[in-house]
């Protein structure tokens, strides 16, 4: 099953900590590629917490891991994952006469993937 | 941890735009690390504990370890050789670093850039289209009684903006901190930042422009239509509400993020929000604030504009400075036109730069300078490890609000700092370039006016 | 690098040293005048052409954070103007806030070779001294705006003039500043703290204080001090009608003792507040010919692109409220605020015209030209590039009416302008751009060109049209080095930073600390300026004038 | 025979080639045309280095090849007919003042900024920008037409202060942002915050837009100079059919930030 949403790259505490780590460090690694989903929207998608996912669009595709939000945090349809290597393969560079590629509210398709 | 060791009072953390001199640093001589940080962040903490020395070449081409001489004229060779070189990064590094960089760049013809392009870029852009309303934060702290986080989490980006500057800190006609200031946030999530508003207003992702477009009209008391519920997902009164907040405070601040610039709109998002505070000044005093990080990329603002006359996205390759985001940035000097050469100073593009982009790094030699090893580093072709600026250099910082920090290093590295290295790589760059300098005079009279006036 | 050089045959002019139109040799050594120098020196032919002191700007806005904002505000402006970069200089932008190489070199164009940036927050003025080091061939200084500071109000309302000027030197010393900066005194309180209001007379108090208390106490306290420069003062009621009272006010606020009034220009309208201006140029300048205490910039007004850039934020939100162009406004924590707008002077205006008439008769109608120094106050009243074109209507009557004739007539008839015969001479001219401001500041060594004086020198083809002579010196030499030579950059050259250090009881800190670490958000200890910024600089002293 | 220039060899990186353009091209034989300086990147090289010249201008000059990284083609332009085979780089046409340029292929962002007359018609599509202010002004262009066969992207008009843009296809978000005077007419859908910040002039599209909440429904009626602007759209080839000629227009005014006094017109039957 899956669903187009709307990826939004954020900051976390824990990405801005493991950064210092240095990006090479697995801590770095592991926090940018986890992605905030509705919990409501994960029960519809048939997802449990930890699951891995696969975001795609035109621009590329990541597998990412699935981490629950409740409702009232995060609204249906919207996904966060920290800022990282994994969301710049979803990025276009395309960046509309301003330098700034397409960087928040970028539309990918969600869904599971089966191991 | 060894007996050796030595405080530093008043240090400065440069990890976000905070950039927050009162640090007092327990620093162990022996082990060249940072082992206590009082008054930090829970970023801060991390960007001074986790700074150890690793142990790598001072420089390295092709991978191969080669001296620091060796490495200097590699780069030169390959910023001159090249058509349209770009410099990219300054964030993580010193205005005295970055005024090495831009010298670089003028000797070399090519294009400057800083990760202003893909963080407050728009920020700047909406500024040179409609001004701004600001002010150093002591000013906030001192005077604002209603605060507006908009399109920005600070609890996880800035976390000392809310307990140094802008919210629970005591000022002289805020005697009582918080009780004293109501404190808003505009964001669709509920961030960590949610629990310090008194108001937390939820739109729709990507419809910033038009809740602060009706918000404009609601301050000059132009009648709204109604769709902005449906379109915003914020009601109607809840608009009306804030609009009376704002023109009835005292001293008003809005602080606002990549919410706003990364989203559909860019520049017209940051640029309506600065038009709404000007509007506002019509009532009261009011101020906007662009919740700036990484490091000194203000500095980075602040150099490239004295320099060139233009903040970021500058181009020199005919022999003077142009500007035009969208063309002289980065990125798409990158994906779009084919940068033949690059030097990544302090920041790591590899990891954030769109795919297009990151591929064509990879055709083209990449020289890079960072403290630590980075997706950038791996890549590169000719590395220079740095000595970390504020840990173990000197220098200066501007902090979010342009106010310059005198840096206060806490051990040595055995690395060179970045301006050693870019001073030397400048010094080659100029002596191998003295013939286009010249060539160029001459081409310019040829090409004439047209180019002047058109092509920028 | 010369070491030392001979320049023959050339007419001097050199007020300081009575030297009107001359024809003797100037000999440069390490950077100095001396009265000799061997045969082996270089030798530049100067027949035909006018050797004068190079000049001095006592007053613009080149560097620090608000024309910095400034400059960045307007890339459409620099566009039409590149700078492009030769084998010896460094590329930039011009327009009407040029980057700073290109400021410095375009000083040195025009045969200027010193300049002082006017109006600098103490917060900001590390900042200042970056650009100011990034601003080429010129020797500069700045003024540090102390007017608005809250702390040094506190102790004024207080009545502790004693700790006032120990706290006014430690902020020059902090911040290695040349003198103190008085903007709007009184202004900014009600600008941040009262909803965008403003002080409107030199007795009115806000919060317990008026701006006769603040300019009072610096007038005293830059005395006590000895100041090489007094107070320099950007009067309250600046650019509204009527506020030449509030300028005479100021004035006499100074008794005999010494005070700078800035771009003074902008403060002598008459008529009533919210309506058309009128001239008073002439009841100022009396004033000022019967006062030999009181120097004065002029802030010509020059027709065609200008941006307003000020610490009185209430003035630029005025102005915007014309134009309703972009605007900034940056306050500065318990110091300053500030104001930045695009501004174009237009002939056809009432008042554009009037403002320029009103410059022109402050020139011509003073007794002592040695108190009427010449500036634009730039970018405020035009660019500094336009001193060779107001050296022309000072100089070229016949010029002076052809120009007169194509403004606003109303405006003319409403002013002594066309009435004005008089014609500036080249001796003239040498003082109100070169010995008038350095004697004003203090600057011994400049302004002149009798031994020990710096080798600052300007050599010009002399020629009819003065706008082209002033244009386009031949040669100009900084610090003994030939910067310019047959119109061309020869060599590039940093510049010096000129403060003064006045001494202070170091007990005051203690005073100012406590204060600092409730209201500042930077820690005192990080405030003061440290040696590092320093680079080339010259400390004048304070001691007896 | 017109004067021709056809790319023989890819530039690597940007070629800026503002000297392709009748007024400095004429009275020149093959040549010396072909020693004409253009920057390649940072390097001064010669028109003939990329492009083989042939023939004599007569008031006509044809371009041909991939131009995708030749920017400034035809910028500041005064007269003359400039005749482009071929995608085209960044700044077409900008600061044009007169003449005529014809492009057969996809233009970039920036074509015709600034632009004070002169025609441009492009067959394909245009970039972000079209027509629009650089960066800081606070005028786009004051005069002449921009005719858009294709489709356009973000800020079409932007800053518009007189002149005429016609876009075929659809355009993008922020088209006619800013607006101060002057037409734009899309056959196409428009994107997004059209007409934001528009003090006067016209935006025209064909079908329904989402508008911002600052511009408010004023009537339904026929404009009657309509007629005529669509009568000499259709001349220059566009498909309009008679309904869209006598139909009836949702006519909005905006944006009320502003002077409210710019519209749009949306086509309703």
């Amino acid at each position: 099953m899956s669903e187009k949403m709307i990826l939004i790259p954020v900051r976390t505490t824990e990405q801005g900590t493991a950064l210092n780590k240095g990006k090479l460090q697995e801590a770095y690694m592991l926090e940018t590629s986890m992605v905030d989903v509705n919990t409501d929207d994960m029960e519809r998608l048939g997802l449990q917490e930890g699951d891995k996912v696969r975001l795609s669009n035109e621009v590329g595709e990541v597998i990412v891991t699935c981490r629950g939000k409740k409702p009232d945090d995060l609204p249906q349809g919207l996904l966060a994952i920290p800022y990282g290597p994994p969301t710049t393969h979803l990025m276009d560079s395309e960046t509309y006469g301003s330098g700034m590629p397409v960087s928040k509210h970028m539309e990918v398709v969600i869904e599971k993937v089966i191991v | 941890m060894s007996e050796n060791t030595r405080t530093i009072k008043n240090a400065v953390c440069t990890f976000c735009g905070c950039v927050c001199d009162d640090m007092e640093l327990t620093v162990d001589l022996d082990e060249h690390r940072i082992t206590k940080a009082k008054n930090a962040c829970i970023l801060g903490r991390s960007w001074f504990s986790e700074h150890v020395i690793e142990d790598r070449p001072i420089a390295a081409i092709g991978g191969k370890e080669v001296s620091f001489e060796e490495a200097v004229e590699e780069s030169a060779q390959i910023l001159t050789k090249a058509k349209f070189p770009i410099i990219y990064g300054l964030s993580e590094a010193s205005v005295e670093a970055q005024r090495e960089a831009v010298a670089i760049a003028d000797y070399m013809r090519g294009s400057i850039d800083s990760t202003s392009s893909v963080c407050h870029g728009p920020t700047g852009m909406a500024f040179q289209g409609v001004g701004e309303s600001t002010t150093t934060l002591g000013e906030v702290k001192n005077r604002a009684d209603l605060v507006i986080f908009w399109g920005c989490n600070p609890a996880e980006a800035h976390p000392r903006l809310f307990t140094r500057y802008a919210v629970t800190t005591k000022g002289m006609f805020i005697p009582r901190g918080k009780k004293d200031r109501t404190v808003v946030l505009v964001d669709p999530r509920k961030t960590a930042s949610a629990p310090v508003a008194n108001i937390h207003i939820r739109p729709k992702p990507a419809t910033d422009f038009e809740m602060i477009w009706a918000l404009r009209a609601l301050i000059k008391g132009k009648k709204v239509n109604a769709s902005i519920e449906k379109v915003t997902g914020v009601p109607l009164e809840t608009l009306q509400d804030l609009a009376e907040r704002m023109k009835n405070c005292n001293f008003g601040v809005v602080f606002f993020g990549m919410g706003l610039t990364m989203g559909r709109g860019r520049y017209f998002n940051t640029g309506a929000l600065f038009s709404m505070v000007t509007d506002l000044n019509e009532y009261t005093h009011f101020v906007v604030k662009p919740a700036r990080g990484h490091g000194n990329v203000t500095g980075a603002d602040q150099v490239l504009t004295w320099q060139t006359g233009y903040p970021f996205g500058v181009n020199f390759n005919l022999g003077y400075p142009r500007f035009n985001p969208g063309e002289f940035t980065a990125v798409d000097n990158l994906a779009r036109d084919g940068a033949d050469a690059a030097m990544f100073i302090a920041s790591d593009p590899a990891s954030n730069f769109p795919k297009a982009a990151v591929e064509q790094m990879k055709r083209i030699p990449v020289i890079s300078l960072d403290t630590r090893r980075s997706v950038t580093s791996e890549l590169a072709y000719v590395v220079f490890s740095t000595s970390a600026w504020g840990l173990n250099e000197h220098g200066t910082a501007y902090r979010m609000d342009d106010i310059p920090i005198t840096l206060r290093p806490a051990f040595e590295s055995p690395y060179p700092s970045d301006v050693v290295i870019l001073s030397a790589i400048k010094n080659r760059v100029f002596e191998l370039n003295i013939d286009k300098r010249s060539i160029g005079m001459s081409a310019r009279s040829d090409i004439g006016k047209a180019t002047l006036h058109a092509s920028m | 690098m010369v070491s030392a050089t001979r320049i023959v045959n050339g007419k001097v002019y050199d007020p300081i040293n009575n030297i009107d139109g001359v024809i003797r040799d100037i000999c440069i050594e390490d950077g100095r005048i001396v009265e000799s120098v061997p045969d082996s020196a270089t030798r530049i032919e100067a027949q035909g052409m006018v050797i004068m002191p190079g000049g001095v700007d006592i007053h613009c806005h080149i560097a620090g954070p608000k024309v910095n904002a400034g400059r960045k505000l307007m890339p459409e402006d620099h566009r039409k103007d590149p700078y492009p970069g030769t084998a010896v200089t460094r590329s930039g932008s011009g327009g009407i806030v040029p980057s700073t190489f290109t400021t410095g070199y375009r000083y040195a164009t025009m045969g200027y070779t010193t300049a002082m940036e006017a109006a600098v927050p103490p917060l900001s003025a590390r900042h200042t001294l970056e650009e100011l080091h990034d601003t080429p061939v010129i020797d500069k200084g700045f003024y540090v705006l102390l007017a608005n500071n809250i702390f040094l109000q506190n102790l004024i309302k207080e009545g502790r003039q004693e700790e006032f000027q120990q706290a006014v030197a430690w902020w020059m010393n902090a911040t290695r500043a040349y003198t103190p900066k008085l903007v709007n005194p009184g202004g900014d309180e009600p600008w941040k703290g009262k909803r965008n209001t403003n002080v409107h007379d030199i007795d009115e108090k806000v919060d317990g204080i008026s701006p006769r208390q603040i300019i009072e106490a610096f007038v005293i306290a830059a005395d006590k001090m000895n100041l090489p420069h007094p107070a320099h003062i950007h009067c309250n009621n600046l650019g509204h009608s009527g506020n030449y009272r509030t300028t005479l006010e100021t004035m006499r606020t100074a008794g005999d003792k010494r005070l700078h009034i800035a771009h003074i220009q902008f403060n002598c309208y008459g008529g009533e507040v919210g309506k058309q201006p009128a001239s008073k140029a002439a009841e100022i300048i009396e004033y000022i010919n019967q006062h030999p205490n009181i120097t004065c910039d002029v802030g010509q007004v020059m027709f065609g692109n200008a941006l307003s850039m000020t610490a009185d934020a209430p003035l630029a939100y005025m102005l915007r409220g014309i134009n309703k162009n972009k605007w900034v406004n940056a306050d500065t924590e318990c110091e300053s605020g500030c104001g930045i707008v695009p501004f174009t002077y237009q002939g056809h205006v009432y008042t554009h015209t009037l403002q320029w008439a009103i410059g022109l008769e402050l020139f011509l109608l003073t007794e002592n030209p040695w108190q009427v120094i010449l500036s634009t106050d730039h970018p405020n009243g035009g660019s500094f590039m336009n001193y060779p074109k107001l050296i022309r209507l000072l100089m070229d009557r016949g010029f002076r009416r052809q120009e007169i004739a194509r403004v606003n007539q109303k405006a003319i008839a409403k002013t002594m302008i066309s009435d004005l015969d008089r014609e500036y001479s080249l001796y003239e001219i040498a003082i109100i751009t070169r010995a008038g401001p350095a004697r004003a500041l203090g600057l011994k060594n400049k302004g002149h060109l009798g031994p020990g004086a710096d080798a600052d020198i300007t050599i010009h083809d002399e020629m009819e049209d003065k706008e082209m002579m002033f244009n386009a010196p031949r040669y100009v030499l900084k610090s003994g080095v030939h910067i310019i030579a047959d119109h061309e950059f020869r060599e590039d050259h940093t510049g010096r930073l000129l403060h003064i250090t006045p001494e202070y009881d170091q007990k005051i800190e203690e005073v100012i600390q406590p204060f600092f670490e409730s209201y500042y958000s930077v820690q005192f200890e990080n405030y003061p300026i440290d040696k590092s910024y320093m680079h080339d600089n010259e400390v004048i002293s304070t001691g007896s004038t | 025979m017109s004067l021709t220039l056809s790319l023989h060899t890819s530039p690597e990186v940007p070629v800026e080639a503002d000297v392709i353009s009748p007024d400095r091209l004429n009275n020149l034989n093959e040549s010396a045309l072909s020693a004409l300086p253009v920057f390649h990147g940072n390097v001064q090289a010669k028109i003939g280095d990329f492009f083989k010249v042939q023939g004599q201008y007569n008031g006509e000059i044809r371009v041909e090849g991939d131009l995708s990284k030749v920017k400034h083609i035809g910028a500041g332009m005064t007269s003359g007919r400039l005749i482009v085979n071929g995608d085209v780089g960044a700044h077409l046409g900008a600061g044009m003042q007169g003449g005529k340029i014809i492009v057969d292929g996809n233009v970039a962002d920036w074509a015709a900024s600034e632009m004070t007359g002169g025609r441009i018609i492009i067959k394909g599509n245009a970039g972000h920008m079209l027509g629009s202010s650089i960066r800081g002004s606070a005028t786009g262009i004051t005069g002449g037409e921009i005719i858009v066969h294709g489709n356009a992207r973000n800020e079409a008009g932007q800053a518009m202060r007189n002149g005429l843009i016609v876009i075929g296809g659809n355009s993008e978000d922020l088209t006619g942002v800013n607006m101060l005077s002057g037409t734009i007419i899309v056959l196409g859908k428009m994107g997004i915050r059209t007409g934001a910040g528009m003090k006067r002039g016209t935006i025209l599209s064909m079908h329904d837009a989402d508008l911002l909440s600052t511009f408010t429904y004023a009537c339904t009626y026929h404009p009657t100079y309509l007629r005529l602007y669509l009568t000499y759209i259709k001349k220059l080839g566009f498909q309009i059919d008679d309904a869209k000629l006598s139909g009836n227009y949702e006519r909005w005014a905006g944006d009320s930030i502003e002077l409210n006094r710019g519209e749009i017109l949306l086509y309703r039957n």
